[in-house]
């Protein structure tokens, strides 16, 4: 395969195929950090609020929330979309990126898709958690009973229930079939013991055989293929919990499209904002570069400005249709006791991705963190903003009302974190945080220079 | 080593032949149905956004890819560029609409009881439509050639200079084509049924155009290798273009479904009335509309070997590219006409502005290598294959 | 209790190894497996490997997850229990595409993963065997399996610039 | 047709001793005697788990039976039967159906025999049920906190009865007794004992009303009001939907002579001047704020100016325009008219007769022949009482459902009165501050555990019979009497036997025997004598040209000013510990759970106030609700709160604004011409349900002037035609083969009363949440009454809405319930299947009218989890829970829930009908809402059938659906609002 010489290389430094190895395999040697575990102990009592603010809430009711007979959903299911947002980076990355032949995928693929599932993990505790019933959450499955009665299939919440749990089937397929190999390369690395056993049992018998790798990468196409148009419905169901409904800000057909590149604005911005600090973190500098920082970055242009595009249609659209509760939800966002969220979302989402635009910015460490936690913000605030403004003013002003989280809320959000988080650790210690294999699959056209090794 | 393309005299004569017939066509179709200005205007408003939008859709695609940084199309990009240069050609047939705007656009003439239409006079007016649809015109013009410039400059220079300001003239174009794409198929064509709208609009008639357009492209290319010409285009190519046939009907449906889905779900007699009135009138059409430009894509180019063979490219392009005149039909008749119309009038203007496009791509395709041989990527796009 | 016996050799590049490949073909010499730490370009067009036909069974699958997500959907709403929700039609098309579609990839990736899995040998407590831990390291490996010829095997692996050449006996 | 039952032979009343009682729901085999099977009846009704464990903890031995009037044999357990009696509170008196559940009475219904009130009960009425099962309420006879048996009780009191200090009273102060049988025991009493002084005191005073009339008549009498016989109404700060004197009677009159359905094209025109905004008030067509001060000047003013009209001398006032105006107009529609003030002022309100007498109104309106019995109560004589008692003369004062020292605390003096008095009874039903003071409390049972009767009207009697036996161990004041009196038997034989000897007569028997019409009479709660009737008195003009020369100008300046009222829940404070109550939402404020001080926007604005600052007025720290169309210098604060001893919802909630009334010119004034307010610093969150009032330009009630109607009935209503015509949709219909319910609410009639939020909480186990819960919008109510101000905020209009379900036949929130909980029913009834229901609210939110309720917290203890409820009223305490309608599941935590049309009630008369083999009849099935509406705005029926009133009414140009351009298809339409005004004749 011929690579042009006008193009960066994507892994800097002097690497050979063992020195990748070795390089990858490093930060799972050895005794973790203080750092590592300061960061896990944090995580777990993040976590265990979060456990507690869940337990209240379902001892209690949903009453501990701030919701009320206007604003049925609140920071609940504005985290569920965030967190699904972000879930989208990882098999966005795997798949989508696969099909258009992006080489630069292969260095955060890995990590991306973790966090994939990870972030669905999280995600999906939300529409759980947010029922009044939880022990009788189970409804939600069609199962057979003597009664007939079945589930609605009307419901977007249902059509949720499939595509997360697909969705979450899916990824955790395609990550873990991308990570067979690598644990391979791990167990062989590692000396007799049971440590070895376990990776032995967790490679399932890899052995690196031609013809496995040509059915691997045979299903890895396909399951790319099926992924795709997985993750565009993911998000699109999600957007659907909301464009199906009648209210004002809600029921809109960009929904489906817009979140989902909402989806991998957010879930790329979230990507950026830990693969900066665990490549610092676990000296994985060579292989997470600035070429891998200004191909994410490009992509974060362009789905920041498609959500820029949507919201500005939305807007337009609104005032154009000539319906006063479309107009008057649009202006109550821009101008409502609301205001600030909606411009804080404005300002994260649509202006500061722009900076990007700017090669130096664009291609700068420092600047990209920065921004990525102000993709994280803004993101969170457009769901903000699309729950809480639309519902707090819609039809009837009778029953208009305000939304204040309380501190239940708050924690089962932090919760969130302390899951993801403490998966993450968990994570970067006990797999390879990059996909070994297939960096080794570029090495030679993409590395700024690849040392082979002499007979 | 890359055979040019001589626009010969035979094509011409092929070309203004075809022409003749679709004018002599569109002469009779005029003629009969003078007292039906609607269906005439329509005709005009179809056929030339439909084509423009195929050339920006063209356009779109070069531009994608050198953002993009892709390597493969390097070997098909000068027929895309080609395409894109009807643009102003397109635009004039665009400014005829502004002639027709009353048989066209009901809010040029509100009731004066019709709140709603009333409330959209600041943006829906003749002068400013007129204004809007100049500045489109203008923009895009402007801005294919500013690309097409640009990559021919590559033929005599090798300076990657070039090759950094054609990534910025594309990061421009893609910009302000953002921002058009969508005003200008509101403006165009979802006003036409005035008191209706729908935000995803914008992003479907882009989306159905540039399926188009990669369909165009594929027949042109099929065309072009009959005559002899790019030669060097091979499997793998054709496996990509095939995808992005194949990929984006499936997008192109996914929207069309969005969109559906939602307005059938809430029911809202404001946004349901464009459908109701589609089905019950145009049932069949569209129908058709969907299963054309969804199934038959979907199911042709499902398999890999079928992507990877012109003929069944050809095939399934052919369709696609008829499927989306009907798509067009679709958005416009309702709202115009309010009935189906197919007759003397659609087939010989369809005839006539398709000469004229095919007219205009082959002699810009004649005007330049038939490849960037300069392109930094050039090698790319031989060295490369799809996985198994 | 069968006893078998293999010869591998190793080529620290991918390049050397289709060459030594192409060779070891030109020789005759039947190659057993060829095993490398990633997918090597080309290496299936040189093995002569077929076109793996999961794509077949993900699709086959995936046309029965779409039958049953349509046909349960339908079922329920019309046979089962019809209920009127909101004024809907009971075989309401359009909402049961989102599960039909999430149905339709659940199986054809089931279909894949599990048909991947199945026809590699590989899964939970499968028992292949290494031959050389570095393969998964660096080393790209040609194993070939010695019908009592194992020496003529070796020497022509030797002949081919194979480093590490070694014999390896199994039992199977 | 409801089932009437009648009394059964034996009701006479028997001893048990010490029986206790068992939960066993044996039922009787039949075979017993009547008596036996009537006390097996006794064991098992209502008698849940929990019931029994109140009445198990209950040791006092069954003395009377309950009044059972109905064979025994007929008593189906689940079955709910109907028992005529009536309300009176001291305040109002409406007869009343009690809906009975296996002996458990769960819901209070207006008798719709009584041509006055019909079946219509106001809120408070219907919440008085709830004060039945408080289990605040004194349960025994103590003494000086001591628990004392009434046999104790009667020797204690005849010794001090035979001992008594000749020198000094042995007074009883009662409300305004409008029993006849209960006065003649009083007489008993006193004929006995001789020094006993009975005394009236009304806790909310009437008293100048009663003086003015025996000045311009001759007779301390107050007349029947026929609004419906008025075409034009002017009201001067008279709040007669709201509170004023027989609001559930006045809002019937008031709003059938405003109809215009069934072809009616005329409408009573409505003015109201008025210094605070009121439920009347907000119901006029044209209202004008007017200082309280100014009341006064304003009436001279018209009564100068309709003198004039009719030749009589007098003073002339200047006037103001809107005043000139009325004038005329009042002028124009002689004898049609009707002017009332509610304000406790002589001059007022002989003003105000003078004005009706010109204007002919005697006879028409106001009928001088059939004078009402509420409200005998004479300041006056209150004063006098309280300086005997200050000169310690009263010996024995029997507080006898008063309460003076909360009601009228007069600075302090009426305590140091009490002080004086050696022995002190509190003999009442419910807590009060008085019976802190007193060394007895005599606990009398709730209404619904009483016999007795009333004269509303002269000659027109009604009758309260006991719907369940005593829960605690009371007895009726008047058994304290006989018992005294030595009178024997029990309070039931003597009202039997004093209708036989004093009400029973020959135009009542119409042949009848006394046992037969005694029966026909407790079945049917209500007795009309239609030849009783007072001779109609003549106007004797009183010096009506001096009272009119004290008022020549107006008095206002920039004093602020405080006016104190009744508002539509709490009313005077009687029943204030009741949790239906509190949480009703105030009809023009929406605020519930608290009282607050109403400031007009300009003068908040002028003073930097904002809502809930909280504000020292004269000292009491009241938060400020800003209200517009309140008069800009006027304090308005609603009385009935800040109870110190009322139980333990009331005690201490709001504040108490009793200490601000005084005595002036010997009447009780619930106004101060000039206060102090000032802002604390402090803030206050009020508990208000509706936080947005303006409709925001949205069609949301529609309206019209009358001028316009008449013109074209769809005035006002343009947009529905509209929506029709552009009704469009992408699936057909579903076809409702059988019924297809619908329900109209016709927003011309509704005057916002809110009865229908009570009538529905009662009926469907609506949760009380409390007002944390509130502040929260956490508010339960199935229905509510939106209320919308438009045009000027210092007077604005007032539209009102009810709200509940809209049953919508493409209803978005049914699409969406993941696990099908709720779907439409084959007769067109969004139903809600709680059991399946795992609470995402989703419906909630794509509700676009926002009428479904989630149960936040464990409100009604049917949650599994426990120790986790949110209960600040106590409902889910065992006794409260008595009220439960078992007809409809008590939703548990974490559930949706919403109107469901009254399904109940649909399935029982559609079972009634099926089972008599008939057809259902149009009308048959009411809506609790509909039920108890005194305005009958509300019709519900089959849609299907082309001959029921709701089809009719669908048909009706003012009809419309509620967001109807959403294509929700709602059953529930609204027909729209018609004002009384011209465009341009405005009086302000």
């Amino acid at each position: 395969m011929y690579v042009s010489p006008v193009r960066e290389p994507l892994i800097s430094g002097e690497k050979s195929y063992t020195k990748v190895t070795e390089d990858i395999y490093a930060p799972m040697t050895g005794k973790p950090g203080k750092a590592w575990y300061a960061g896990l102990t944090l995580a777990l009592l993040a976590l265990m609020f979060g456990m507690f603010s869940i337990f209240v809430t379902v001892w209690d009711g949903i009453g501990t929330w701030g919701l009320d007979r206007t604003i049925g959903w609140g920071w609940g299911i504005t985290n569920f979309v965030w967190w699904v947002g972000i879930g989208h980076a990882g098999t966005f990355i795997s798949a989508i990126l696969l099909l258009f032949r992006q080489k630069w995928r292969t260095s955060i693929n890995r990590s991306a898709e973790a966090m994939t599932i990870f972030a669905v993990m999280c995600a999906g505790l939300f529409p759980l958690i947010h029922m009044g019933r939880l022990p009788l959450g189970f409804f939600i499955f069609p199962y057979p009973n003597t009664r007939d009665v079945w589930v609605n299939f009307n419901s977007p919440l249902l059509w949720d229930v499939f595509a997360i749990s697909t969705y979450l089937t899916v990824s955790v397929l395609f990550w873990y079939m991308g990570l067979i190999p690598d644990i391979g390369t791990i167990r062989d690395k590692l000396v007799p013991g049971i440590k070895k056993k376990i990776y032995g049992f967790l490679s399932f018998g890899w052995t690196g055989s031609a013809r496995h790798w040509a059915r691997h990468e045979s299903m890895s196409l396909i399951l790319a293929g099926l992924a795709a148009p997985l993750v565009l419905s993911v998000h699109t169901i999600v957007s659907f919990d909301f464009a199906t409904s009648v209210i004002p800000g809600w029921h809109t057909t960009i929904f489906p499209p817009y979140f989902v590149s909402g989806a991998v604005f957010s879930g790329f911005a979230m990507v950026l904002t830990l693969m900066i600090i665990t490549r610092k973190a676990i000296n994985l500098e060579d292989y997470i570069t600035k070429t891998h920082l200004e191909s994410m970055n490009k992509i974060i242009i362009a789905t920041g400005s498609i959500v820029g595009i949507a919201y500005i249609t939305e807007l337009f659209i609104a005032w154009y249709s000539g319906v006063v509760y479309e107009q008057y939800a649009f202006v109550n966002r821009a101008f409502g006791p609301y205001w600030w969220a909606y411009w804080i979302m404005m300002t994260c989402n649509v202006i500061t991705p722009q900076l990007f635009w700017i090669k130096k910015i664009r291609r700068s460490f420092a600047a990209t963190f920065v921004i990525s936690i102000f993709v994280n913000i803004g993101m969170w605030f457009e769901r903000f903003v699309i729950i809480v403004t639309s519902l707090h003013r819609d039809f009837l002003p009778s029953s208009w009302s305000m939304y204040t989280p309380t501190w239940v809320e708050v924690g089962i959000y932090v919760g969130t974190f302390g899951l993801f988080f403490t998966l993450f650790f968990l994570f970067i210690r006990f797999f390879p945080v990059i996909a070994i294999a297939e960096v080794k699959s570029v090495l030679k056209t993409s590395a700024e220079k690849f040392i082979k090794k002499g007979k | 080593m890359y055979k040019s393309f001589e626009f010969t005299q035979k094509i011409k004569t092929f070309l203004i032949a075809l022409m003749v017939i679709g004018a002599v066509l569109t002469v009779v179709g005029v003629v009969m149905n003078l007292d039906h200005g609607h269906r005439i205007w329509a005709n005009v408003l179809l056929n030339g956004f439909y084509f423009t939008a195929i050339a920006m859709g063209a356009a779109f695609f070069v531009v994608v890819h050198i953002l993009g940084e892709g390597g493969w199309q390097t070997s098909i990009q000068r027929i895309p560029e080609a395409i894109s240069q009807y643009v102003p050609i397109g635009g004039v047939t665009m400014l005829l609409v502004l002639v027709g705007m009353h048989d066209i656009y009901h809010w040029t003439h509100p009731d004066p009881d019709d709140t709603i239409l009333l409330g959209k006079v600041p943006f829906l007016n003749p002068v400013f439509f007129s204004i809007r649809t100049i500045v489109y015109i203008a923009v895009w013009t402007f801005l294919v050639f500013k690309i097409r410039k640009m990559s021919l400059a590559s033929d005599s220079s090798t300076d990657i200079k070039l090759f950094t300001k054609t990534r910025n003239w594309a990061g421009v174009f893609i910009v302000l084509f953002a921002i058009t794409s969508s005003t200008s198929a509101w403006d165009w064509i979802m006003s036409i049924d005035s008191h209706w709208f729908s935000t995803l609009f914008g992003w479907y008639m882009f989306v159905s155009s540039f399926v188009a357009a990669v369909a165009m492209i594929i027949i042109l290319l099929f065309v072009l290798r009959k005559m002899g010409y790019m030669e060097h285009v091979n499997e793998e190519h054709m496996h990509d273009l095939g995808k992005y046939l194949f990929g984006f009907s499936i997008f192109w449906a996914y929207l069309w479904v969005s969109q559906y889905l939602l307005i059938w779900y809430s029911n809202i007699p404001e946004e349901t009335i464009y459908f109701v009135q589609r089905q019950e009138d145009f049932g069949m059409i569209f129908w058709a509309n969907v299963i054309i430009n969804f199934l038959a894509p979907f199911l042709i180019l499902m398999a890999r070997g079928t992507k990877r063979k012109m003929n069944w490219l050809l095939i399934a392009a052919v369709i696609v590219f008829f499927g989306h005149w009907i798509d067009m039909y679709v958005a416009i008749w309702p709202g115009t006409l309010g009935h189906a119309d197919f007759g003397i009038l659609e087939i010989g203007m369809t005839t006539l502005v398709l000469g004229v496009f095919l007219f205009s791509f082959f002699r810009q395709f004649a005007k330049a290598p038939v490849v960037p041989e300069n392109h930094p990527y050039f090698k790319e796009s031989f060295d490369y294959d799809n996985i198994r | 209790m069968q006893e078998k016996t293999y010869v591998s050799g190793y080529f620290p590049d991918d390049k050397d190894l289709i060459v030594a490949i192409k060779e070891l073909q030109e020789k005759n010499v039947a190659i057993t497996d060829v095993r490398t730490p990633f997918p090597v370009h080309g290496l299936d067009t040189v093995l002569k490997m077929r076109r793996s036909r999961l794509p077949r069974a993900g699709f086959i699958a995936g046309v029965i997850g779409c039958a049953i997500g349509f046909g349960f959907q339908a079922w329920v709403f019309t046979e089962a229990w019809p209920l009127n929700f909101g004024g809907k039609p009971f075989m309401s098309v359009p909402s049961f595409i989102p599960v039909t579609f999430e149905l339709t990839v659940l199986f054809a990736a089931f279909a894949l993963v599990f048909g991947f899995l199945m026809r590699s040998n590989l899964g939970p407590g499968s028992d292949n065997i290494i031959f050389d831990e570095e393969v998964t390291n660096d080393r790209f490996q040609i194993l070939l399996e010695a019908d009592g010829n194992a020496d003529s095997l070796q020497e022509s692996l030797q002949s081919v610039g194979a480093l590490g050449v070694q014999l390896h006996e199994v039992k199977s | 047709m409801k089932q009437y039952w009648k009394s059964i032979e034996d009701l006479i009343p028997e001893e048990e001793t010490g029986q206790e009682q068992k939960s066993s729901m044996v039922l009787s085999d039949g075979n017993d005697s009547s008596k036996n099977s009537r006390r097996d009846f006794l064991k098992y009704f209502g008698f849940s788990i929990a019931s029994a464990a109140v009445f198990a903890s209950c040791e006092r031995p069954v003395k009377k039976a309950i009044p059972l009037l109905i064979q025994p044999e007929e008593i189906k357990p689940g079955t709910s039967n109907y028992y005529a009696s009536a309300f009176y509170d001291g305040n109002e008196m409406v007869p009343i159906l009690v809906k009975v559940r296996d002996g458990r009475p769960i819901k209070i219904e207006g008798n719709d025999l009584c041509e006055l009130t019909g079946g219509s009960a106001s809120a408070r009425i219907q919440a008085s049920l709830l004060n039945l099962y408080d289990e605040s309420r004194p349960a025994q006879p103590m003494m000086d906190g001591k628990a004392i048996s009434w046999e104790q009780v009667d020797t204690d009191m005849k010794k001090v009865l035979e001992e008594w200090d000749a020198s000094k009273e042995f007074v009883i102060l009662t409300p305004s007794i409008i029993s006849p049988s209960t006065q003649n025991i009083i007489g008993e009493f006193k004929a006995k004992y001789p020094f006993v002084v009975h005394e009236t005191f009304d806790a909310f005073s009437y008293s100048a009303l009663r003086e003015a009339f025996e000045l311009n008549y001759g007779k301390a009498i107050i007349p029947s009001y026929r609004f419906d016989a008025a075409k034009l109404v002017v009201g001067f700060n008279a709040d007669f939907l709201g509170s004023w004197l027989q609001p559930t009677a006045f809002a019937r009159q008031y709003s059938k002579a405003r109809k215009l359905t069934g072809g009616q094209r005329e409408m009573m025109r409505h003015v109201q001047f008025e210094s605070t905004m009121s439920l009347t008030g907000s119901n006029a067509d044209e209202r004008v704020p007017m200082a309280a001060a100014d009341e006064a000047h304003y009436v001279a003013a018209l009564y100068s100016a309709i003198a004039g009209k009719a030749g009589v001398t007098t003073p002339s006032v200047k006037a103001t325009e809107a005043i000139q105006k009325i004038a005329d107009e009042l002028w124009s529609q002689k004898s049609k008219t009707l002017v009332v003030s509610g304000t406790n002022d002589v001059d007022i309100q002989s003003m105000i007769c003078g004005i009706n007498h010109l204007l002919g109104a005697e006879g028409t309106t106001i009928r001088l022949d059939s004078p009402i019995s509420l409200f005998q109560g004479d300041d006056k004589a209150f004063d006098a009482l309280l300086g005997r008692m200050e000169a310690s003369k009263v010996g024995v004062a029997m507080f006898w459902d008063t309460n003076p020292l909360y009601h009228a605390p007069l600075e302090g003096r009426t305590k140091a009165a009490l002080d004086k008095v050696d022995l002190k009874l509190a003999v009442n039903s419910q807590q009060t501050e008085t019976a802190q003071l007193c060394q007895y409390s005599l606990p009398t049972p709730h209404f619904l555990e009483s016999w007795d009767d009333a004269e509303l009207v002269t000659g027109m009697y009604s009758l309260t019979q006991p719907s369940i036996r005593p829960i605690f161990k009371t007895r009726q004041a008047q058994e304290n009497l006989m018992a005294w009196a030595g009178i024997d038997g029990k309070f039931y034989d003597y009202l039997k036997l004093y209708w036989k000897e004093n009400i029973y007569n020959t135009t009542l028997s119409k042949g009848k025997q006394f046992e037969t019409f005694w029966k026909t009479s407790l079945r049917d709660g209500v007795v009309l004598d239609e030849n009783k009737k007072e001779s109609a008195l003549s106007y004797r003009a009183s010096d009506l040209s001096s009272t009119t020369g004290k008022y020549k100008t107006a008095r206002s300046g920039n004093d602020l000013e405080l006016i104190m009222y009744q508002n539509v829940p709490i009313g005077d404070g009687t029943l204030a510990n009741n949790p239906w109550l509190q949480e009703l939402p105030d009809p023009v404020s929406r605020v519930c759970w608290d009282n607050y001080v109403a400031v007009s926007p300009a003068f908040a604005a002028l003073r930097g106030w904002t809502q809930g600052d909280v504000i020292a007025v004269n000292g009491i720290d009241l938060p400020v609700l800003i209200q517009p169309g309140q008069a800009r210098n006027t304090l308005a604060v609603a009385v009935g709160y800040g109870r110190k001893n009322a139980g333990r919802v009331a005690t201490d909630l709001g504040k108490d604004i009793y200490p601000l009334v005084s005595l002036k010119n010997g009447h009780r004034q619930y106004a101060l011409e000039k206060v102090e307010a000032v802002a604390t610093g402090s803030t206050y969150e009020l508990a208000a349900t509706q936080s947005h009032h303006s409709m925001e330009g949205r069609e949301l009630v529609r309206e019209t002037t009358i001028a316009e109607y008449l013109k074209n009935p769809a005035s006002g209503n343009e947009t529905h035609a509209k929506v029709e015509k552009l009704h469009t949709s992408l699936y057909s219909e579903h076809e409702y083969k059988g019924h297809h319910w619908g329900m109209s609410i016709d927003l011309n009639s509704c005057i916002g009363c809110n009865a229908c939020v009570v009538a529905c909480s009662a009926e469907n186990n609506v949760p009380v949440v409390g007002r944390n819960e509130v502040r929260r919008s956490h508010e339960m109510h199935w229905i509510r009454l939106d209320r919308y101000y438009a045009g000027d905020t210092d007077n604005p209009e007032v539209v009102r809405q009810p709200v509940m379900c809209q049953h919508c036949d493409n209803a978005p929130c049914e699409n969406v319930c993941p696990v099908a909980a709720t779907n439409h029913s084959t007769e067109g009834i969004n139903q809600m299947a709680y059991n399946r229901c795992i609470g995402t609210r989703y419906c909630n939110n794509n509700c676009p009218y926002k009428v479904r309720r989630f149960n936040w917290y464990d409100y009604t203890g049917a949650d599994t989890i426990p120790n986790n409820r949110v209960d600040p009223a106590g409902m889910t305490l065992d006794l409260k829970r008595m009220v439960l309608n078992p007809d409809v599941t008590v939703r548990a935590k974490g559930v949706i829930e919403k109107c469901s049309m009254c399904i109940q009630r649909i399935q029982d008369k559609k079972l009634t009908a099926k089972r008599d083999g008939r057809v259902l009849e149009d009308g048959e099935i009411k809506t609790a809402c509909q039920q108890t509406c005194p305005a009958e705005a509300i019709t519900f029926g089959d849609m299907n059938d082309p001959k029921s009133k709701i089809s009719v009414l669908l048909k009706d140009a003012r009809q419309y659906g509620l967001l109807e351009e959403l294509h929700t298809l709602p059953s529930v339409v609204y027909l729209s609002k018609v004002r009384n005004k011209d465009k341009n004749k405005t009086l302000s």
